[in-house]
């Protein structure tokens, strides 16, 4: 069955991405699964230069999600390239590199360098991490910043371009429209959503960052609100995010809008889930004679509901 | 390896003690003494996560390996279920994970410094240092008598026990690390000892810089929130002192959890 | 044990309100529980006119939360008046009237015509019900619309005026800020998380109104975050809420800065919640030598965190 | 009344329905037919809200209430834990809950009308109404043979009945609406007769046509999704006709679950 998707120039096999942070730099899970097998591989969000990240704890669990402040450690794009980009490549793994800077100048320098590397498929513009001031965040909260950043990338590669955009803003559709306008290939939607946990016996945060990133099964209902409200303001392609964890969970992303979708948080409970989740998407199509993804995104019914014999 | 391995026995040591026997022959078979399983009890939201376990016991049916087992204390969701857990129920067992204790050899001594459910690891340490003839003694401390677990099993298997409990209730009163430093002192420099010890990271710092100061080998093994288990969410870092001096992060469950003492930037 | 909290010139006996909304107009619950035992009664909210509301389906759940869209079915405010608040008076409830407008004038004329009301103790302003248009969330959105509802029913009242905020903003704080210096007593939040569920067999909206409002444990996190930002940014108290559940929850969000908190997804799950949340906040108090609820309010702690021996 | 009631027993009727006995002496003294109690399953968070469930038997030792239980068809996470339920659970119980049946009195006949699970709150309701000598008729409809369920123990009660199967496999073929309008046909004007029914909305929709349309009186127990049971929510809302003609959403937890099936605006 064809389950390609495209985004822009590029065209995935399928429509799972390993979501950014969520799967180190892929080569860390080469042996668990084959990663050539994924619609693409998001790498942990890079900088320029390396970065020790925030002290530990790090996460911390929450009702049906995680809290993380991870603070973005890395390795830097120069040591991305030479020391995981040739596994990458001879893997087979379609790689979108996410990329954060502290100024606008930084995103356009990564993306200059990252545009040359053989392997690399598309950029995911980190504008949206919560958990660091200078991770983007500034530029993903407002409609200028959002366009300045896009724009300026957009002069400098050939590579798909995807803002990745943050839910905790007023109107994510405004912010959607901007980065369309500024030349986005695609957004993608959502990053993790600020927020705390307090230990009430010692009256300290839980994380070292005091606030992080909440994701998971928890955030699904608002990111799914979010993709759909994009769909219905855009026309370039939304890959969605925020508490995929099963076949189910994709097939509601894509019918909200999404044309590709993301797994960060379920990939740590279950690193097997990729084919869980792909045979479960095939099975849907097949039950609902469905021929290609496309006549799946977007697909959302909102005439009035008949009732069913539910309980017959 | 990801297993969903069947519950064979669920031992109550205490009320928050329990050992998990479940069968899982191929973890079972690659199993080397201080690595770690990704446990994920329920397929339900709460936990969400897997947790970290190290493996207890190798379970062996007429010498094969058949599954391991896990010593596991209460203090949260996912103990408690693995406290409750009955004999049938299906735990996702991903593993064996991590960097493994590296074992001495003869005619080195093996001291094990265990704390708490700290001691897990260690059984299986013993069983291949024992293997090896190694002289082995187990420095093991708890809050109380009660809490002090296989001691004959350890000596059978022709371990020395040093032991203390934090109410005195059994061996010597106060931490582990009394008895420790007085063997320390104790010991000729000429013969050799590498220092083992799991359990609360104020124990590992503490038995880190006494093998230190005393010029001992120590390889300490961790304890950090994992996310994932496979370095995957960068969650487990541990500060390891470098050339340039300033710490730098590794993720304790791909270059740990095991990790030399003088390595770790204590803080 | 004193549990009692000043929220402007109210004296609450204890912290727990019930959430507007989750409560009917507290009759419901009369001979569930004493609800003079609660701190407040904060009843649904209340336009002047009766409203039918939404078609159902109006509720569904969701990973550790739930999604409502009700639209504010009620009876309206003269019925109110007269058909609840004598019984209301009757078994001594504190009553906190949330109420809802379409336009700047009918916020001033409820608030005008429930001060003359004998048993009214304060008015929650819901200026940000997510899943109705006219519910105010105009006004909520946008730090001008806020300070414009706030002032203009402060000068119409001496009752406590305490504007309700939505989450569903990029920073609640300028929000806050807002509603403070336009002269409100307190502020309280959160209200629900937009948000949308979609059944994946038809492809439908599971509420008839395609989204809704998500509530429960799920958004605990970001709640929890944003009544600590606020604490850091305006003088009045905040009345925190989102997700409460246990007393540890309670404890969580006074420790973040509410002075007072309200629960309401979790009284559907247990009516009798609210003794059990009482006591266990007052073992908490005994077991931390805590004399008045002042002391646990903002307390906080984020120095550094020591280590703590927790395996032994 | 809220009550951790204990699983008496468990009784798997098929693959998906089962009928759950729980200890409730308090609920059991004061459920009437068609009343229903708050169900929570667990301790956990997911499910999260309770759920709605009729009283389907009271049950009794020695004449005295000991319990009720409940007849339960397995659809989400709720039933699934209710079908898993072990004896000596506990089952949080809110309840008894809503408005009642209102049984008729010779020498009026009553015809119950049940789709599926929907036959739940007719087995008190029989109880009642036989125990008053009331002629009583089931019609009951279900998707095959093997799900209809306890028909000796209604026939025992004295309790005719009328079956039908949407596949054929046992009664008439297709929906249990036939024979019900068969027999409003054929029954004389004079001889008084009361609709019960209980299933799925599109059913009860018919039946109160049906019997409006033959000028008889129906009471009809609506499912809704509920969050609260007590009124507290708004979820729960059915469309009543008014005098101005325009619908008033009422809750269906409060002002029902059973209403006159002429008060229903039917979509
Ligand atoms: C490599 C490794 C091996 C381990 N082996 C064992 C073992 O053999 N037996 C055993 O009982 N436990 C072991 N642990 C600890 C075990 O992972 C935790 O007890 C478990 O995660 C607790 O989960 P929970 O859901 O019960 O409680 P949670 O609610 O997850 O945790 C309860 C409290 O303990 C804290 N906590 C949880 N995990 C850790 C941790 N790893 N380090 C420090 N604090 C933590 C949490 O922050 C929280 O405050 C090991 C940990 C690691 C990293
Ligand atoms: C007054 C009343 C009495 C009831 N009595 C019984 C009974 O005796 N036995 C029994 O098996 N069931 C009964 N029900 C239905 C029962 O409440 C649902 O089956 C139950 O809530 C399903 O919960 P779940 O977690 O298993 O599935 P969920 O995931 O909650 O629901 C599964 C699917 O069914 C739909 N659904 C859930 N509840 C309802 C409902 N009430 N009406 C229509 N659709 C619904 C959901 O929208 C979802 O699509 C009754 C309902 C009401 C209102
Ligand atoms: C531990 C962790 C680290 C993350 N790091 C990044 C990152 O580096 N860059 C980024 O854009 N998003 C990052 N995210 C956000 C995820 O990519 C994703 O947007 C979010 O987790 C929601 O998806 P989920 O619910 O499937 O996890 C991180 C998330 C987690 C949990
Ligand atoms: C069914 C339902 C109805 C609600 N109605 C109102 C309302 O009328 N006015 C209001 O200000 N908030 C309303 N809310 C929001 C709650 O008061 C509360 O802010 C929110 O649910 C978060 O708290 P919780 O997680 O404890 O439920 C409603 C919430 C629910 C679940
Ligand atoms: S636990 Fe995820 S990187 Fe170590
Ligand atoms: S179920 Fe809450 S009002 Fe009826």
């Amino acid at each position: 069955m064809n389950l390609s998707v495209r985004i822009g120039s590029l065209t995935l096999k399928n429509p799972l991405i390993a979501a950014s942070g969520c799967f180190g730099y892929g080569t860390e899970y080469s042996d668990v699964i084959d990663i050539a097998t994924l619609g693409g591989v998001a790498v942990k969000g890079l900088f320029l230069a390396e970065r020790e990240g925030h002290p530990p704890p790090r996460i911390v669990e929450t009702p049906a999600g995680m809290l993380n402040a991870i603070g973005l450690q890395g390795i830097g794009v120069h040591r991305f390239i030479a020391e995981k980009m040739p596994e990458l490549r001879a893997r087979g793994a379609v790689v979108i590199v996410n990329i954060c800077g502290t100024t606008l100048q930084e995103y356009v320098e990564l993306a200059r360098i990252l545009s040359d590397v053989e392997g690399v498929h598309a950029l995911e513009l980190n504008i949206s991490c919560p958990n660091i001031k200078e991770g983007g965040i500034t530029f993903g909260c407002s409609v200028h910043g959002t366009a300045d950043v896009v724009s300026a990338v957009r002069k400098v590669t050939k590579l798909p371009v995807i803002p990745k955009l943050t839910p905790n803003v007023t109107d994510i559709t405004s912010i959607a429209r901007a980065a369309e306008e500024a030349g986005a290939d695609a957004v993608s939607l959502v990053n993790t959503f600020l927020a705390m946990v307090i230990d009430v016996e010692t009256r300290r945060p839980r994380l070292s960052n005091i606030v992080g990133g909440l994701s998971g099964p928890a955030i699904r209902p608002i990111a799914v609100r979010m993709v759909y409200e994009c769909r219905q303001t855009i026309r370039i392609p939304v890959i969605g995010m925020g508490g995929i964890a099963t076949a189910t969970d994709v097939l509601e992303f894509m019918i909200a809008g999404a044309t590709a979708v993301q797994v960060g948080t379920a990939n740590f409970v279950d690193p097997l889930i990729w084919p869980k989740l792909l045979s479960g998407v095939e099975r849907y199509m097949e039950r609902h004679g469905l021929a290609t993804l496309g006549d799946l995104t977007g697909s959302l019914d909102t005439s009035a509901r008949e009732k069913e014999w539910i309980s017959s | 390896m990801d297993v969903a391995a069947e519950v064979l026995s669920n031992t109550h040591l205490s009320s928050d003690y329990n050992v998990l026997a479940l069968a899982a022959p191929d973890i079972a078979e690659r199993a080397l003494p201080g690595q770690f399983v990704m446990v994920k009890t329920g397929d339900r939201l709460e936990p969400l996560l897997r947790r970290p376990f190290s493996v207890f016991e190798v379970l062996r049916e007429q010498g094969k390996p058949i599954g391991v087992s896990l010593l596991s204390k209460k203090i949260g969701p996912s103990t408690h279920l693995l406290f409750d857990a009955k004999v049938g129920d299906r735990v996702q067992c991903l593993g064996p994970l991590g960097r493994p204790f590296a074992p001495v050899v003869a005619p080195d001594e093996a001291w094990m410094v265990a704390g708490g459910v700290g001691l897990a690891p260690f059984a299986t340490l013993a069983e291949t240092l024992r293997a090896k003839g190694i002289q082995t003694t187990l420095y093991y401390g708890a809050r109380r008598a009660a809490e002090l677990f296989f001691l004959d099993w350890f000596e059978r298997l022709g371990v020395t026990l040093q032991l203390t409990t934090e109410d005195g209730s059994r061996g010597e009163r106060g931490r582990i690390t009394l008895p420790l430093e007085r063997s320390l002192k104790a010991r000729p420099q000429s013969a050799a000892v590498m220092i083992y010890a799991c359990g609360p990271e104020p124990m590992l710092a503490a038995v880190a810089k006494m093998a230190a100061a005393h010029g001992r080998p120590s390889q300490v093994s961790v304890e950090r929130v994992m996310g994932c288990g496979l370095g995957g969410c960068y969650s487990c870092v541990i500060p390891i002192k470098t050339s340039e001096g300033k710490p730098h992060h590794v993720r304790s469950c791909i270059a740990g959890p095991v990790f030399r003492g003088d390595e770790i930037l204590w803080q």
